[in-house]
């Protein structure tokens, strides 16, 4: 079991009604705690649209979910 | 050439001050300096848009763009460039983004601007929200099938 | 789109006022705007510079500016596109020339800027003369045999 | 015979000696005024590098000189 904070941006966060969160979690790697997100939060975005950041750094999908740690999940860009 | 500290990429709640980043820029062996501002447009594919806000994770975006325009600079032998992005509310003709690059020659600082903010624009976590006079807003994702 | 009686080429004794050219170009339908300057720089071909000065056929230079212009927007699409050319004495660091394009997207703002400087290094009627630090100094007259 | 008025600039005006001079002419075409000029003032830039413009427009070398008109030699320029 691990506890990790959750950043929610643009539209991720419209659709969980928050902008942080923090959940406990059995999920192995990031991309199974984004589903484990989706599915509570009714997220439109497939997994393979998104990047994820762990504690401020871009991480990889089959990542390991650290206890402690800030995940951010980044939906696809548009500044400039 | 440019110093290795200095921080080149920012994310700015308040109104971007070109001349002060353009003046940053200023080297005696530069011969050309070529910017890029994107300004908010009063349509979107074909919709009226009646203001936007942009918003960013700022701690990442900030690290993303810096590492950008270092990039930028390693590759492109520019003497020096840097770029601001605005967050928060903006108005029609409002500045959203500024990149400017100085090189000893002008191949050089277009070929640099240009791949910093075509860079920016796909890497850098960053996401624009619309108002359209329709009464309608959105989220810009990119790629989204509608 | 643009005002086809004004002005959008001139030569300037007077230093460049960036800022107020600029401003002509701002459009609602604007999303991208690109910038060039041409500095004066401290060496030329690995010869060190201490000054300049252009001199310019003001009458040709001027009419034949106008019309790169106006063909870079037929050509384009670009919104809207100004460019000023400096002449008399000029220091290091001294802005030279300015081209500014607004356009709906960054790749034809890019393009046209680009397109607008090339044309007016190569056909508008305007001669540099480069005094070095070793005393001599010369008209640059490009693809003269030495 | 014509008369004209002839503008010099950059390296022609320092060669010359002056930015500007009336002259009587009998030749033909633009392309042999300016030889006739080149020998007077000893200008070394060919014909060939050169442009020609006629009452402030570009005008083409072949072209008779005109009783009257303003000629300008336009050397290889160097703005930017």
């Amino acid at each position: 079991m691990a506890q990790v904070s959750l950043l929610y941006f643009a539209s991720l966060r419209d659709a969980a009604g928050m902008a942080s969160e923090a959940v406990e979690t059995q999920a192995p790697a990031l991309s199974a705690l984004y589903e484990e997100l989706r599915r509570r939060h009714g997220f439109a975005l497939d997994v393979d649209r998104l990047r994820v950041a762990v504690d401020g750094e871009f991480a990889r999908w089959e990542d390991a979910v650290r206890d402690g740690s800030e995940v951010a999940f980044i939906p696809p860009v548009s500044g400039g | 050439m440019s110093d290795a500290s200095a921080k080149r990429f920012a994310i700015s709640g308040d109104p971007i001050d070109a001349a002060a980043l353009r003046a940053r820029l200023l080297h005696d062996q530069a011969g050309a300096f070529a910017a890029f501002e994107g300004w908010v447009r009063n349509h979107n594919e074909g919709r009226p848009v009646g203001g936007l806000h942009y918003e960013a994770y700022t701690a990442l975006a900030e690290a993303e763009g810096e590492r950008i325009v270092r990039e930028a600079l390693e590759r492109s032998g520019a003497l020096d460039a840097c770029c601001v992005h605005r967050v928060g509310e903006l108005a029609i003709g409002d500045m959203a983004v500024w990149v400017g690059v100085s090189a000893a020659h002008r191949g050089v600082a277009f070929d640099t601007c240009r791949w910093i903010i075509d860079e920016v624009k796909s890497r850098v976590p960053i996401w624009k929200h619309e108002r359209y006079l329709d009464g309608q807003s959105d989220w810009l994702h990119p790629g989204r099938a509608e």
